[in-house]
């Protein structure tokens, strides 16, 4: 929210500038994908400058956050991501569990790897979905909402939301999994493996999507890293980065996956890099789901959560990228001293001029839907 | 009297009547393909499985308000829909559905008027359609619907190069620019030119895709990008007015390649004495099932493809297709001369 | 609002985060002492909690410090995954703020929490040489805790409007309510909010 | 009788039309009425019998070229105060005097063909072929080759000319 960004909209945009033409892409725009506003400089249709205008659904969870009590937090952080709301749940909770050296049971752990993969699914169907239909393809979008529909039922399962979930506790999970859970879930899986075989038929072979996907927002593995680019728009650019294999947490350390990196780093390869990560989070799942180990859910937790004075950043693998949580406890108060997210999402989209520099309108939707970003996290 | 005003009149009325139903149950007929291409059921409120959704739609668009913007051009505004109506419908006059038939002991042919320029009647009356497009964008006062008409009209004539060069290889078949004569000659030639002319025919379909603004060539609309497009900041009646203009053009469209393309009203293998049985079904009925088939592929494809982008549409309009059927056309004149 | 101690934190309001040093026997990772040996003076504190060592650097080193970090072959922190601060209003000898950089290298694939304190009005220079990705992020802690940044190539607020006053994530910042200004001349903010109501009708 | 209300009435459409494109202050309405104005013409030759004529005048000028014109005028900067558009040196009186030649002109030459003997037949009459679109052809291929090629020569020209002067960098 700038009186740049405005003035550039009001003063530069004399409607016929045959040089340059400023457009105002949102807040309210059908795939801006919630109320981001790009203001564009337009050369004909070739994007001169952008500039990215956020803050609209800005609701102040860091510094509301300071004011809960730790518990109460975990609610917060269902409306940062909101369609990976468990992932953000699992984050939050690891990093107190951190700060607190409380010792997670196996089986939770398991069972929060099993829900955090079913959310990357479902995140990723989603993205599947709008990316597609902001190049046109309207299919798809109905294809992958579907699949996500099948994952929000067995959230609804586990714990009675869908979209919202609140489904982690600090030390574990406040419910065991349901009777036949694991069975549904493995049956799920093997629906989703020939899915997703059909999102690629109607995709990635196809010409068009070839020629609006391939060179578009080509970047550098190099310069996404500098530009701190995380998750598969980093990995697009063939940077290896994955939280999941390089600072393990909850059961990653103990299963079998690969992380799939491009080569051009164009939105292709990132559209390449997340199909595959459909299949690698089926791949955990399965191995997560048949070795849920016995035990409890919950570890020792204390009645009163009061972690002792200090600080920590502990990360995890949001669907987007990198989910940080740098956490600042006095050890007095039953509330944290400074809460604060590194939102995935938030430096993704700040590459957002970088990449649609030089391209076309039509590009600057197509980018919007390759960085995959949820406005709930970018504002917080 | 009656040669010469009433039956006339009483076609033009009957074309008329049965061209806006049939553009209104075009609407639902594409929500029900897409919806089943996309594992959906479609409008199922309004009649049993949404047959009366358009009905129910047509009262929603003319009673709701129609809001012109105040900094928009109030006269140009108003007529934009308007004219990119009109053009859509009185290409209908020259569209033969079916020969002269015998009907209540009177010789009627079911067309309105066969004049003998009626393929280049098309085409221009076509190319008329796209002022009211620029025009909507323009007068909006409003950069994405400016953005969207500048697209559109160089899609439109671009495109039409590409249309009309693959209609005169028609013509060189045909010998004539008369729509009847053009079935005419498809009986007397044995067969349908779609098949000695598949180049042509190929162009033409997409031609027609880019013309009448369909995806994947759907970037004067293109919600995703430009919010709507050239009708952004239409409401209402004047809002239907395009889309229903939309879905008459490609009603049009898909009649013209069932004339040109596919023997219009003909029956298949209309010189097979053998298959006579068939002619119990009307030849309006024939040409009727054609045109749909072309409405359903343009359905099929929407629900398929993504939509192209900009430069990329205008590198394979003017460095694919126009060579192409330039290309064609050289042939064809060449194979027709060598022939005779 | 720094002088306004009737809103500040009443419970005895804590001076700073606890940063304890590395036991005797922890052996100091080796970009760390790199970091010791190439930039002299660049390490005032060293720190090790729950296993993430922060460095603490003083303000004029930072940007010495972090192109050391970022250009060293065996430190190689081309990523900075994080850039946020902390707020302690009652420490005043070292400076109310802690801007803290997390710093992560996809080469070595290791963590170093850099660590500034830096007072209210003291300016900090912008590390968006070095890392790009401190971009919006120092915009963030500007518009939060508004950190004097020098040097950034474009230094406005990013999530609050641009015309908003104070800066809302510091300690004595309310948390209800339109910020300071109702808490001081309750009147003048009716008649700014009016203005404004009127302003967006028109 | 028809015919000649037919005619005066379109005639009068025409000469309106093309007056209000002069003095109309939008530019966007004054190519408008242009669009209207070529469209009556056509009205006009479909009268004359030359229907061929008639769609090619709507195809090309107002399909066309004047959809061309549009953009441009749609593109240039149209919101400047009124002082911007005059020009100082502008030659009011050498304008009027062309004006008056050219309507001397004009007055001559209908003149001088009243003054002759009654139109020379058509040379469609002697045509080998029959039907309007077969005649225009069979002439434009035979009497007026010359011209004709020379005409697209010159569009040839004008197209490498606009490309060259659009596409600097080429």
């Amino acid at each position: 929210m700038t009186t740049n960004a405005f003035e550039a909209a009001t003063v530069h945009g004399e409607m016929f500038d045959t040089n340059e033409l400023v457009i105002n892409m949102g807040p309210q725009h059908p795939s801006t994908h919630g109320v981001l506003r790009v203001v564009l400089r337009l050369d004909g249709e070739k994007v001169v400058d952008a500039e990215v205008v956020i803050g609209y659904l800005h609701r102040g969870i860091e510094k509301l956050s300071e004011n809960r009590n730790w518990t109460q937090i975990i609610l917060l952080t269902d409306r940062m991501d909101y369609v990976a709301a468990a992932t953000s749940n699992v984050g939050y909770c690891e990093t107190v569990e951190k700060l607190m050296a409380i010792e997670v049971p196996r089986r939770a752990k398991y069972i929060r790897t099993i829900l955090m993969e079913l959310q990357r699914i479902a995140s990723h169907c989603l993205w599947v979905g709008t990316h597609a239909m902001d190049i046109g393809a309207m299919t798809v979008f109905l294809y992958a909402f579907r699949e996500r529909e099948l994952i929000l039922d067995l959230f609804e399962e586990f714990c009675g939301a869908r979209l919202t979930y609140n489904s982690m506790r600090i030390g574990g999970l406040p419910l065991d999994i349901p009777p036949g859970w694991d069975k549904k879930v493995l049956a799920f899986c093997d629906i989703m493996d020939g899915k997703i075989d059909e999102y690629e038929t109607l995709l990635t072979h196809n010409r068009i999507w070839l020629e609006r996907t391939k060179g578009v927002g080509v970047i550098s593995g190099a310069e996404a890293t500098a530009l701190g680019l995380c998750g598969p728009a980093l990995r697009g650019s063939g940077v290896a980065r994955d939280v999941r294999k390089d600072e393990p947490y909850s059961a990653y350390a103990e299963m079998d996956f690969d992380i799939p990196v491009g080569v051009q780093g164009d939105t292709y390869d990132r559209y390449l890099v997340r199909m595959e990560e459909f299949r690698q989070s089926l791949r955990i799942i399965r191995q997560a789901t048949q070795g849920i180990p016995e035990g409890p859910i919950v570890g020792k937790v204390p009645r009163l959560i009061k972690p002792a004075a200090g600080e920590t950043y502990h990360a995890i693998e949001s669907p987007k990228g990198e989910l940080g949580y740098f956490i600042v406890s006095d050890g007095k108060s039953t509330n944290p001293y400074r809460f604060r997210v590194r939102p995935p999402s938030f430096c993704n989209l700040q590459a957002l001029p970088r990449l649609v520099r030089g391209h076309l309108v039509a590009d600057v939707v197509a980018l919007i839907g390759s960085i995959d970003i949820v406005l709930g996290e970018v504002d917080r | 009297m009656i040669d010469t005003f009433i039956i006339p009149t009483l076609k033009i009325l009957i074309v008329l009547n049965a061209t806006l139903v049939g553009v209104s149950y075009m609407t639902l007929l594409e929500r029900k393909v897409i919806a089943w291409a996309q594992s959906r059921l479609g409008p199922m409120r309004v009649g049993p499985q949404g047959v009366l959704q358009p009905i129910a739609d047509a009262v929603k668009l003319i009673l709701k308000e129609d809001i012109t913007p105040s900094k928009a051009d109030k006269w140009v505004f108003t007529a934009a829909p308007v004219i990119s109506m009109v053009p859509a419908l009185i290409v209908y006059a020259v569209i033969p559905f079916g020969p002269v038939v015998r009907l209540f002991g009177r010789d009627v042919s079911l067309y309105i008027t066969d004049v003998n320029v009626g393929l280049l009647y098309i085409v221009s009356v076509a190319s008329v359609g796209v002022y009211g497009i620029i025009l909507a964008g323009y007068a909006s006062n409003s950069k994405f619907p400016l953005l969207a008409s500048l697209r559109a009209s160089a899609q439109l004539i671009s495109y039409e190069v590409a249309v009309t060069l693959t209609l005169v290889s028609v013509i060189l078949m045909s010998g004539s620019l008369s729509m009847v004569s053009i079935v005419n000659a498809q009986y007397n030639a044995h067969v349908w030119f779609g098949f000695v002319q598949p180049v042509a025919f190929v162009i033409f379909v997409i031609g027609s895709l880019a013309e009448t603004n369909r995806a994947p060539f759907d970037l004067p609309e293109a919600e995703q990008e430009l919010t709507g497009g050239f009708h952004t900041e239409y409401s209402g009646m004047r809002f239907a007015l395009f889309f229903l203009a939309e879905y008459a053009n490609m009603i049009v469209v898909s009649s013209v390649a069932t004339t040109l393309f596919f023997g219009g009203w003909l029956r298949p293998f209309p010189n097979v004495a053998a298959l006579h049985f068939l002619d119990v079904i009307p030849s309006w009925t024939w040409f009727l099932i054609k045109s749909f088939v072309f409405l359903y592929l343009f359905i099929w494809i929407r629900a398929t493809l993504p939509r192209y982008r900009y430069d990329q549409l205008m590198r394979l309009g003017w460095k694919v297709l126009i060579p192409v059927a330039i290309l064609n056309l050289v042939v064809t004149g060449i194979v027709k001369v060598m022939l005779l | 609002m720094a002088d306004a101690p009737e809103h500040a934190p009443k419970a005895a309001a804590p001076t700073g985060p606890v940063e304890p040093p590395p036991p005797a026997d922890a052996a100091v990772p080796g970009y760390i002492t790199s970091l010791q040996n190439g930039v002299p003076g660049s390490v005032t504190q060293l720190s090790l909690y729950l296993g993430d060592w922060t460095v603490i650097v003083p303000a004029s080193h930072l940007l010495q410090a972090g192109r050391y970090l970022r250009d060293n072959a065996a430190c190689a922190f081309d990523y900075l995954s994080d850039l946020t601060a902390t707020d302690w209003p009652p420490r005043t000898t070292e400076g109310r703020f802690d801007v803290v950089y997390m710093l992560y290298s996809t080469r070595h694939r290791h963590r170093v929490r850099l660590k500034v304190k830096l007072g209210e009005d003291q300016p900090l220079a912008s590390v968006t040489g070095l890392w790009p990705a401190a971009n919006w992020l120092e915009r963030e802690v500007f518009d939060m805790f508004g950190v004097n940044f020098t040097g950034h190539p474009d230094r406005r607020r990013i999530l609050m409007p641009e015309d908003w006053q104070g800066h809302p994530q510091r300690k004595d910042y309310p948390l209800e309510g339109p910020g300071e200004l109702l808490m001081e001349n309750p009147l003048d903010w009716l008649k700014l909010r009016q203005a404004r109501e009127e302003a967006d009708i028109e | 009788m028809a015919h000649a209300i037919a005619f005066y009435t379109l005639a009068a459409f025409i000469l309106g039309f093309a007056i209000l494109v002069v003095t109309t202050k939008d530019t966007v309405h004054s190519v408008l009425f242009l669009v209207l104005d070529f469209l009556f013409v056509a009205a006009l030759y479909v009268m004359l019998n030359a229907p061929f004529l008639a769609v090619i005048q709507v195809l090309v000028y107002a399909g066309g070229i004047v959809v061309l014109y549009l953009f441009v005028v749609m593109l240039v900067n149209l919101k400047r105060p009124p002082e911007a558009h005059s020009d100082p040196h502008r030659m009011t009186k050498f304008g009027f005097g062309l004006a008056g030649a050219v309507l001397i002109e004009l007055g001559a030459i209908v003149v001088s063909g009243y003054m002759k003997a009654p139109a020379v037949t058509s040379p469609a009459q002697n045509l080998p072929v029959s039907g309007n679109t077969e005649q225009v052809g069979w002439l434009l291929y035979t009497n007026y080759l010359i011209p004709f090629e020379i005409a697209s020569m010159l569009l040839l020209v004008a197209m490498i000319g606009a490309i060259v002067l659009a596409k600097r960098e080429l």
